[in-house]
């Protein structure tokens, strides 16, 4: 019998849902430290440059929301998803589809644009990644095929074809044959919101989200049947709950967010189609819906959290060289304390053997 | 070894086991408090007392499963720490749980070989299994899969198993709340050889007839305590039920069935076919309920009824819309809302994963079902308010013991969330209540308060339907009885032109008849 | 008096030993050489999309005044920035477009393939090539027809079969994408990827190959005929002096061999001496401009003729070039 | 026709060898799943056992030695996994994509002073007459070592999980493991155990690719394998022969679309591309529709915290 051991909680500990992310962070905050210092680099200089550096100007703050926007936009919707048992992971490709459709209306209009290009756009790269996410909801409901799988592979088909499309019928006719599309013209870019930075019109919609999925999951009915489905799927059955249709709902708002975040990438700060349209974004966003404890809030403060990690990264290797693997080294610590202090919220515990048994 | 003994004459041989003191806590009770219990070997033993009394998680220190916060456990005579079920194994014990512990895509022989220690080769462990079933009358084929087994050939994979090991004490968690009589008297004829043959049982029931026909002693808890101590052939079943409640027991009066109403559920040629090639088809089914009756349906599970649980709630749905007729309305293609908004209320055999969510509290657990008919949801948005106060008019209603609205589902005895859930959908006030296993593994007090209500819902009016396998419950409640074996119903007859003994016989399809014939015979009975 | 500081963006690890570290193997050039008067910083695997834009100013911010963004998808990026910079200093690899701020440079890599070429057509015996591309972008295929030119004035029978794996960088992928053209007959591989796998694969198979961005010899002794390595060392320095000396002017530098941005990694021992000698003579011929890789007649695949006799491709042909020579096969995807 | 006809044999023996990195990877997976544990780290795994695997070899000559160290390198990256899952009952989901990007960084951190240098790859098979067989001698007799190791790895799996006592045992915590812990099973140490040879399996599926596929070192050198291996475990219903088919369906596309390429055909190289995984949906849709199947095999605990007192 371990000398420490976890004992449940009666109930969820509310003082720990928010002592826990403080934990997490003070333990990133004390193994950094030891980190850097072991690899020969000023530690309060870097930890500095992660946390501090990146937020201390309007500019960084901007950036911080810039990144952030696209990984609101995927992991709400994910998150919806996740709570009814649905498993996308293949909102890289979902997002991917929205640039390509989002940006496909861009170009189609090129120089004969207006007002109604960008609302066009928003409801292609919405249009766009939702029909991607229907064909592993389809395919679920109709073969059973495990969208696990469905949405990972689709990832690469969308991955390629925006590959090939930059390679040939979205290629910028006078750039040279290079795999790029033009730059959009002024209709269809995203005005920014906060003069000075990249903020663009993509974080009302984060927030709008974040709201919204906030109503839908604590307010609506719909959410109450998502629990349920989520939790205990035969209750569902019982109580007349349409899983088909929530399999639907949950893959189409989230195909549908993550393309609304692809187009808002290439809207936004790209202003073009690139063969590159997300560092992953798609997949970073399910780390960041667990992190937010699927909860739009949550979700939105993980956003910003990770976007940080990266950012910080960035300076960190500008301001003092730190290698970009330390970065991924020191960005998986944070993850692991803040996944594994969650244990506390309903668990606590125990120093001590169990009393020796007669 | 018996030298070791402490307490006790050193002529006389030590008991089995004895427990002194034996104090167990969980997050915000205390389930058992200093209880003292004594067991003799070739002694059946009963242990008595209420849902929650703290039964289940005594026995599981005895197994190893669990273990004591303080006292002492002693195995003939000897002070031991079972560590483990297999160090519980290894002494000589063996456990059936009330909840199995089986895993459903494993064989027989693949689960009895869990439950063993070395059980040696497959091949030699079938051949083991076989000769031990015949030798006990316990049936089993070892290669099938577990998830085609009925519910009563689960319990012999478990029975099996302890047998294998030659135990010296067997423990039973409510073993016959799923068998028919005649399995179960079956069981007691095993347990009874056992016993002569020296094994020590430990044997917990809320049947308290059973605990009568079978124990020579019984420990009584409540609250943990333990309470009293008698020879339950000496008691009446009321007596030991007033035991255990530590008040008097009011019984369910039945009223005189008035003028049958309007038919308000018919069932005509119901059959059905599924993809799950593990279900059971019914063929033909057909029987009416009217206003302000009971039908009863009785049958061992796995005949059927899961699937006409289904195509009555509309979790499945039949290919012939008029099969199932709810209120004049063909309903066979409707889903559970629409069958619910019809007048159709519902309470599953399974409580906690069907009934209810486990991890939701009881007023999101009310809202579960309650939406359909009561005006819980306005535009899309829950009303939280009002599915608070639908709640704790349940609680009040149907006294169930919890720690109000906010209380978690799985944090329930099983005999109070029943009552919830009976209350929840019989508050909605339904035309129609489709009800399966009320009272299975619910304690004598919630059963007699159960089925007061369902008595009084048909009684006002409604009509209602029990499907269960519990007769003396079929026979408390129905005005009329059927019996569902391998998929086909027989027609109803008036409880009072039938008796227990000849339902159990058409339960069991205790006569040879080929297959294809069941039907006939069932209907010829 | 304040170093001048220097930043250097990568879109690669610079640890890949091909593209991403010829550019560090640059800056550190210049700091061994004007280590006194600069200091330089570096953001490596930065990714092509919205990041670069914050990558550069954030070295722009930070006080760097001048700043090589080192790959084509960085391009609008860099323009972006510049414009809110304008006294930094900006340099772009490999793009068209510039500003007052802005210069662009690259390296006539194709100069590296017409000598590879006229090697490889000496050396084969099955007549069947395997090239490896990553993508069809004009450099790559530019590449593709110098080279197919060369070794059809060699060997007049042999052919270029092209495989695309879309990666730059992809060793499992690339070692696939040889082996598949090593079974159809191929007995060279040639490669416009980064990763030395092809090398390894043709080793193992005991052919020839060529290798790309860094000198690959150790990868395959045996194999390795000659690499085509980028060079930056020498336009670096010499950017950071003009800077310095306050004489940079934004201009479009598209060197060759003999501004010294490419050259070939050391011939294979095995390289019979004619052909060397035919090497050396065609890559002085290209330095004094007495031969060009693109020389009319240079016949399309259908073939029609696109630069006609007496006449070389401009750079502008070269720079959008989107079309395969005779002796291809397949098609430009498009 | 004939020329063809002549690539069927290298066509499979390339398959062969691009299947071994997903076979050992996604085998490993099996087992960890089909003991209840979802450990979506894969791709971390590998790449520390390719960096590890390579590193040692380099540095001490051994090989062997480097593989074995490449399956402790995934070992103990999946015993990290095993700590935060099960004994702090982490999320699973969201702790296996915490594992690769962790992997990403640390094997590159590792890497670093061995980028760029050549590695001589593990000796092949050759047994005389049978590698020198027209069409299978090269694919079936001619391969690396590893090669085989991975084929042999399929019956063993399979013997273990489906005949053996200890085999069993872990199907049955995957399945039920309040049942199992009932019976007095260690849940928690069976699935450590389940989840550090899972890692091991990828630590060594990694390895293949540094020290024998492509006998070098670079960061990412993975590419995405580790979600191949996670996607033909669900694709194999659990089942280890069928994850060997859907490795080698895997790894036979991508080897053909190369030789389509090859061969001029004028379809854009990224439809080509495409190929295997569309392949690998379709032969999952048709597949899928036996449900009975996948319920049969399908580890019921998946992803499922288990605490024992609750
Ligand atoms: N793991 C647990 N954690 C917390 N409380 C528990 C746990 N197991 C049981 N309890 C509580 O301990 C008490 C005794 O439960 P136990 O299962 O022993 O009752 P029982 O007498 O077997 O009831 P039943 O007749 O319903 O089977 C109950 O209040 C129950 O809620
Ligand atoms: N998402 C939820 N899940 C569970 N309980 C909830 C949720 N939202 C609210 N509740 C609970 O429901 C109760 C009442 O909620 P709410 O404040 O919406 O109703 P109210 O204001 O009392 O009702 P009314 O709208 O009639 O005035 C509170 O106890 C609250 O904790
Ligand atoms: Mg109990
Ligand atoms: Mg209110």
């Amino acid at each position: 019998m371990s000398l420490i051991r976890l004992e449940p909680r009666g109930q969820a500990s509310k003082a720990m849902v928010y002592a826990t992310p403080l934990l997490a962070v003070a333990l990133t905050l004390l193994s950094g430290f030891i980190l850097f210092l072991l690899l020969g680099f000023d530690p309060v200089k870097a930890l500095h440059a992660f946390f501090i550096d990146p937020v201390s100007s309007k500019r960084g703050i901007g950036e911080l929301i810039v990144k952030a926007t696209p990984l609101v936009l995927c992991a709400v919707g994910l998150a919806i998803g996740f709570r009814a048992n649905v498993w996308n992971i293949g909102a890289e490709g979902q997002l991917t589809m929205g640039a390509i459709a989002g940006g496909g209306l861009a170009l189609a209009f090129y120089g004969e644009g207006g007002w109604w290009l960008l609302p066009l756009m928003v409801i292609g790269g919405a249009a766009g990644g939702m029909a991607w996410a229907a064909i592993p909801a389809y395919l679920r409901i109709r073969f059973n095929a495990s969208e696990i799988l469905t949405s990972l592979m689709l990832t690469y088909v969308a991955l390629l074809a925006l590959n090939y499309l930059v390679h040939g019928p979205y290629r910028d006719p006078d750039g040279f044959a290079f795999p790029e599309s033009r730059l959009f013209e002024a209709d269809a870019v995203m005005p920014i919101l906060w003069s000075g930075t990249r903020v663009h019109l993509g974080t009302a919609f984060a927030l709008f989200a974040v709201a919204a999925g906030w109503v839908l999951i604590a307010r609506t009915f719909i959410g109450f049947q998502i629990k349920v489905i989520g939790l205990t799927p035969a209750a569902a059955g019982y109580a007349g709950f349409d899983q088909k249709r929530i399999i639907w709902l949950s893959l189409l708002l989230s195909g549908g967010l993550a393309g609304i975040a692809g187009m808002g990438e290439i809207a936004g700060p790209i202003g073009q189609i690139t063969p590159s349209v997300s560092p992953g974004y798609g997949f970073t966003a399910i780390i960041v819906a667990f992190l937010g404890r699927l909860h739009p809030v949550g979700i939105l403060l993980a956003a910003l959290l990770m976007a940080l990690s990266f950012i910080g990264g960035e300076a960190a290797q500008i301001a003092m060289g730190l290698p970009k693997a330390i970065t991924g080294v020191f960005q998986g610590m944070l993850l692991f304390f803040l996944l594994a202090c969650d244990v506390l919220i309903r668990y606590r515990v125990r120093i001590g053997a169990r009393r020796a048994v007669a | 070894m018996d030298s070791h003994a402490k307490s006790h004459a050193s002529d006389a041989p030590p008991p089995r086991l004895e427990l002194r003191g034996i104090t167990k806590r969980f997050p915000g009770c205390l389930a058992n408090d200093h209880v003292d219990l004594v067991l003799q070997p070739g002694e059946i033993h009963a242990l008595l007392g209420e849902n929650g009394a703290g039964k289940s998680t005594l026995v599981k220190m005895i197994y190893g499963v669990l273990h004591p916060d303080s006292g002492t456990l002693l195995w003939q005579g000897r002070e031991t720490v079972v560590p483990d079920p297999a160090g519980a194994r290894r002494l000589g014990i063996g456990m059936v749980f009330q909840h199995f512990s089986l895993f459903d895509t494993l064989t027989v022989a693949e689960n009895i070989a869990l439950g063993l220690d070395g059980p040696g080769p497959m091949d030699a462990l079938s051949q083991r299994i076989r000769t031990v079933s015949e030798r006990y009358g316990l049936a089993l084929d070892p290669e099938r899969h577990v998830f085609h087994l009925s519910v009563g050939e689960r319990q012999r994979v478990e029975i099996v198993r302890c047998l294998l090991q030659d135990p010296k004490l067997l423990i039973m968690d409510e073993p016959t709340s799923v068998l028919t009589p005649q399995e179960a008297s079956k069981l007691f004829e095993t347990l009874r050889r056992l016993a002569a043959e020296g094994c020590t049982i430990l044997y917990i029931s809320h049947k308290l007839e059973e605990i009568r026909a079978l124990c020579g002693r019984a420990t009584v808890l409540r609250g943990g305590k333990v309470v009293g101590a008698c020879d339950p052939r000496l008691e009446t079943a009321r007596g030991l039920a007033e035991l255990m409640i530590g008040t008097e027991l009011s019984t369910p009066e039945r009223p005189p069935a008035g003028e049958s109403g309007a038919a308000r559920l018919v069932v005509k040629h119901l059959s059905t076919t599924s993809d799950n090639p593990f279900a059971t088809s019914l063929k033909d089914v057909g029987f009416e309920v009217r206003a302000g009756e009971i039908l009863g349906i009785a049958g061992v599970a796995g005949n059927g009824q899961a699937e006409l649980m289904a195509a009555l709630s509309g979790e499945a749905l039949v290919a012939d819309p008029a099969s199932v007729v709810i209120e004049g309305v063909s309903s066979g293609h409707l889903g559970p809302r629409a069958r619910r908004e019809l007048g159709l209320a519902f309470v599953p055999e399974e409580r906690l994963g069907r009934g209810a969510v486990p991890e939701l509290s009881l007023s999101e657990n009310a809202l579960l079902s309650g939406y359909a008919r009561e005006p819980l949801v306005r535009g899309g948005l829950v009303h939280f308010g009002r599915a608070r106060a639908y709640a704790e008019t349940i609680i009040k209603g149907f006294n169930v013991v919890a720690h109000g609205h906010k209380a978690e589902a799985r944090s329930l005895s099983g005999g109070n969330l029943q009552k919830f859930i009976i209350g929840r959908e019989i508050l909605q006030r339904p035309k129609l209540l489709v009800v399966g296993q009320p009272t299975w593994g619910v304690d004598a007090g919630a059963a007699a308060a159960i089925h007061k209500a369902l008595i009084g819902l048909a009684r006002s009016g409604a009509a209602v339907l029990v499907i269960s396998q519990d007769l003396d419950e079929l026979f408390v409640l129905s005005d009329r009885i059927s019996v569902l074996f391998h998929g086909r119903l027989s027609d109803s007859r008036p409880t009072h032109e039938t008796s227990v003994e000849r339902i159990g016989l058409l339960m069991g399809g205790l006569f040879a008849t080929p297959p294809d014939e069941d039907g006939e015979i069932v209907r010829a009975l | 008096q304040d170093k001048l500081k220097v930043g250097f963006v990568y879109v690669g690890p610079i640890s890949d030993h091909g593209y991403s570290y010829q550019h560090d193997q640059g800056r550190l050039a210049v700091e061994k050489q004007l280590g006194d008067k600069v200091t330089t910083t570096y953001v490596e695997n930065v990714p092509e999309g919205a990041d670069a834009e914050r990558v550069i100013e954030q070295l722009a911010a930070s006080g760097h005044k001048l700043i090589f963004t080192t790959s084509f998808g960085f391009m609008n990026p860099t323009l972006k920035v510049a414009q809110r910079y304008p006294d930094v200093k900006f340099e772009h690899a490999t793009g068209y477009k510039r500003a007052a701020n802005v210069a662009t440079y690259s390296a006539r890599f194709y100069e590296g393939r017409t000598v590879i070429g006229a090697i490889v057509g000496k050396m084969t015996k099955s007549n069947v090539i395997g090239y490896i591309g990553s993508f069809p972008i004009p450099e790559v295929v530019s590449g593709i027809n110098a080279f197919t030119i060369a070794l059809r004035e060699q060997n007049p029978k042999a052919e270029v079969r092209v495989v695309w794996v879309n990666s730059w960088y992809d060793p499992g992928k690339e070692a696939e994408a040889a082996k598949a053209l090593i079974d159809q007959g191929a007995d060279v591989i040639v490669q416009h990827t980064d990763s030395p796998a092809p090398v390894q694969t043709a080793q193992e198979r005991g052919l020839w190959s060529v290798g790309q961005s860094s000198d690959m010899t150790r990868f395959g002794p045996k194999s390795h005929l000659t690499a085509i390595v980028d060079d930056w060392n020498g336009y670096y320095v010499d950017r950071v002096k003009a800077v310095l000396d306050g004489t940079w002017k934004s201009v479009d530098t598209w060197g060759g061999f003999k501004d010294k941005m490419l050259f070939l990694a050391p011939y294979n021992p095995a390289i019979p001496a004619d052909v060397v000698a035919l090497a050396d003579t065609i890559k002085a011929d290209i330095m004094s401009g007495k031969r060009h890789s693109f020389q009319g007649p240079v016949k399309d695949q259908s073939g029609k003729v696109v630069i006609p006799e007496g006449k070389t491709a401009t750079d502008e042909q070269i720079l959008k070039m989107d079309w395969y020579v005779e002796g291809v096969q397949g098609k430009v995807p498009k | 026709m004939s020329a063809e006809f002549a690539l069927v044999g290298p066509i499979l023996a390339a398959m062969f060898a691009a299947a071994t990195p997903l076979l050992f990877a996604a085998l490993g997976e099996a087992v960890t799943e089909k003991s209840g544990v979802l450990n979506l780290g894969v791709e971390g795994m590998m790449l520390m056992g390719a960096v590890c695997g390579f590193a040692i070899t380099v540095k001490t000559g051994s090989a062997p030695l480097g593989l074995l160290i490449a399956a402790g390198a995934g070992a103990a990256m999946g015993a990290l996994f095993g700590v935060l899952t099960l004994l702090l009952l982490a999320n699973q989901v969201a702790t296996g994509l915490a594992l690769t990007l962790f992997g990403v960084g640390l094997s590159a951190l590792v890497g670093q002073g061995f980028v760029g240098i050549p590695l001589e790859g593990l000796p092949k098979l050759h047994i005389p007459v049978l590698s020198d067989l027209p069409v299978v001698g090269q694919a079936v007799f001619g391969q690396d070592l590893l090669v085989y190791l991975g084929i042999a790895a399929v019956p063993l799996v399979h013997l273990f999980l489906y005949r053996t006592r200890a085999g069993l045992v872990l199907r049955a915590v995957g399945e039920n493991h309040h049942a199992a812990h009932a019976l007095g099973y260690k849940v928690i140490r069976i699935r450590f155990l389940a989840v550090m040879f899972g890692g091991a399996m990828s630590g060594l599926g990694g390895a293949f690719l540094s020290m024998d596929y492509t006998p070098m070192w670079a960061e990412n050198i993975t590419a995405g394998r580790g979600w191949i291996a996670l996607a033909l475990v669900v694709f194999a219903t659990w089942k280890p022969v069928r994850v060997m088919l859907g490795a080698w369906l895997f790894g036979g596309v991508t080897i053909a679309q190369l030789h389509v390429q090859g061969f001029g055909i004028d379809i854009p190289s990224q439809i080509l591309s495409m190929l295997p995984y569309l392949a690998t949906v379709l032969v999952l849709v048709l597949i899928s529709r036996d449900v009975a199947r996948i319920r049969l095999n399908a580890p019921a605990c998946l992803g499922k915290l288990f605490h024992p007192d609750s």
